[in-house]
């Protein structure tokens, strides 16, 4: 049986390479088949925020990459709702469909996965 | 413990403390009987293959030692090749194609795709990433 | 005026904003640009901290990280583009980037 | 056994170790190496937050690591070298990297 | 506001926001009328001298833009030698001098010393860094 | 007259160039006489630490960078008291004699410099 990945997102979307680059490890896993999901965490939450315009910091829409995952079948997108709850962030302010976890639901998110990789 | 088959990824870049730390748990892996299925180098730590990195003479040269260490073990040491067009990574192949004077990656790498690294996961008990500081 | 400080790291996976405002005098100003600008967020901690900022102290945020993050300011903050940077650069004695 | 999470980053300057104790389960490990091993400092707000890990999850640091920083650690951490990291690698179900 | 003298000192790598914030800044300064003694890249900064970087074509080239930004109005854009030397960012002389294969700084780039960056200051009303994300 | 500049040293030693690089900074500057000063606060006062060991994870050791300031003409050399006892470091375990502020000393010092580099 393949082994499953769980990528934990936990940086911001427009500072750089780094989210972009977390969720090409995920899509790439995708276009394999293979059993992927992606969690965002502390930071990473806000690449979920609805109506970014990263166009005005000249960087391509990380929104568009995201909205692709279910197209590669990478369809478990979770978050952490303390996360969301720290940042301010209300759960009908977010642009993609995910699924809010409390604390004991990460812990037990993570003994689901053969892997983590954690950004 | 029972052999494993280790894939290791690497994130930083050779100037930090985590490559020495990632190169160490690999010797040490080896030493043990272990297997390393393939080390996979992505955002920063491309800058490990690049052939190009002086160090003072008086201090460790990871770039260098990561080449002597996948040479001299014959392992498979793979750099993604998005991350490192980006940072200025080139092997010959790239270098020409996108018409830079300089290939600056070192031998023994080999500039290859993320799906290389879930290709390795898929053949290992355990992946092993390091970066940050 | 006094001093400019610069911050671009989110306030909530590091400490530059912290000490910042612990060093901040009530001539200086504080320009919030890239990640830092989530600390404009309502609600968050370190929207509250930004307001324990010397009585006096100015606050800024480049305008196309704020909107980038779809963010929005209160009316203590000055929103402003590059040629405003400048000006700012110049009307303070000195500017001191968290880098 | 369930997950070694190995932290590297400096707990005074960032938000990872905090994080990690969030996602913590009673079977888990916590491996401090490079900066996250001043978690260890006694008297500061990190080594507090050390011992609200969950009970019975282990507690182990990069022995080089708190050398190299002049540190000590509590009976409740083991000191480990490279080939220990290998086995411990291979003796919890994963490797949780915070990177 | 007078005119002011500006020195720059960047410290991130030109896949990083700071380094666009500082190019617009430097932009800015000049068309407000402002002079720029001199641009220093310490740190990650140095990659922006790398003519080796491949940016996707749909993404502004920073490093391209750094570089053209600098040859057009004649600045002086000096990198850290050390800090170049360390990260694999090498003229000719310096690939020479460490029998390295591949040169790879792009033109309009002066490798010097730190002195460059404290002289630059003496001359300037104001440095302004920019770095981290 | 020549303007002066206070280098704020936040990171810690060991995690790689910047603690270096920093001070390398101020070491130029002294080289040329120029008015420089230093403070060490929030993880840069780790870099204060006596018997540290760098060694034992291969590095050179800063030491000794930092006590050749002197000799380079850098006699100011500055700590934040709050980031000391944040870190539980008492002020005899420095190994550099150093001048401890409070906050309201901070403030004031950066107002008597030109300029200021925060790394």
């Amino acid at each position: 049986m393949a082994r499953s990945l769980l990528l934990i997102a936990r940086q911001a979307p427009w500072s750089g390479l780094a989210a972009r680059e977390a969720l090409d490890i995920v899509l790439a896993g995708g276009a394999f088949d293979l059993p992927m999901a992606m969690l965002f965490l502390d930071d990473g939450v806000f690449q979920l925020a609805a109506a970014q315009q990263p166009a005005a910091v000249q960087q391509k829409d990380l929104t568009a990459n995201l909205q692709a995952l279910q197209l590669f079948g990478v369809e478990e997108l979770y978050a952490a709702g303390r996360s969301l709850r720290e940042r301010g962030l209300a759960e009908d302010a977010l642009g993609l469909p995910v699924r809010l976890l409390d604390d004991a639901e990460l812990t037990a998110l993570l003994d689901r996965f053969d892997e983590v990789i954690t950004l | 413990m029972a052999t494993m088959k280790f894939t290791l990824a690497l994130f930083s870049a050779p100037t930090s403390p985590a490559s020495r730390r990632a190169l160490r748990f690999a010797e040490a892996a080896l030493a043990g009987g272990h297997e390393i299925v393939r080390i996979f180098f992505y955002q920063e730590g491309v800058h490990g293959a690049s052939a190009n990195l002086v160090t003072p003479q008086d201090e460790p040269d990871l770039a260098r030692q990561w080449q002597d260490f996948i040479t001299a073990h014959g392992l498979d040491g793979v750099v993604c090749i998005a991350a490192a067009l980006r940072r200025g990574v080139l092997d010959g192949q790239e270098a020409r194609r996108y018409a830079r004077p300089a290939a600056n990656v070192a031998s023994g790498w080999a500039l290859s795709g993320l799906g290389q690294l879930h290709e390795a996961v898929q053949q290992s008990d355990r992946l092993v990433c390091f970066g940050g500081p | 005026m006094a001093t400019l400080h610069v911050l671009s790291h989110s306030p909530f996976a590091d400490s530059r904003l912290d000490s910042c405002l612990v060093l901040m005098s009530v001539r200086d100003g504080l320009l919030l640009s890239g990640d830092a600008v989530y600390a404009l967020q309502p609600g968050s901690a370190p929207h509250a901290a930004l307001r324990t900022r010397p009585a006096g102290a100015r606050l800024y945020a480049l305008e196309e990280d704020v909107r980038a993050r779809a963010l929005s300011a209160g009316d203590d903050v000055e929103l402003i583009d590059y040629p405003r940077f400048v000006e700012l650069a110049g009307e303070f004695d000195r500017v001191n980037s968290w880098l």
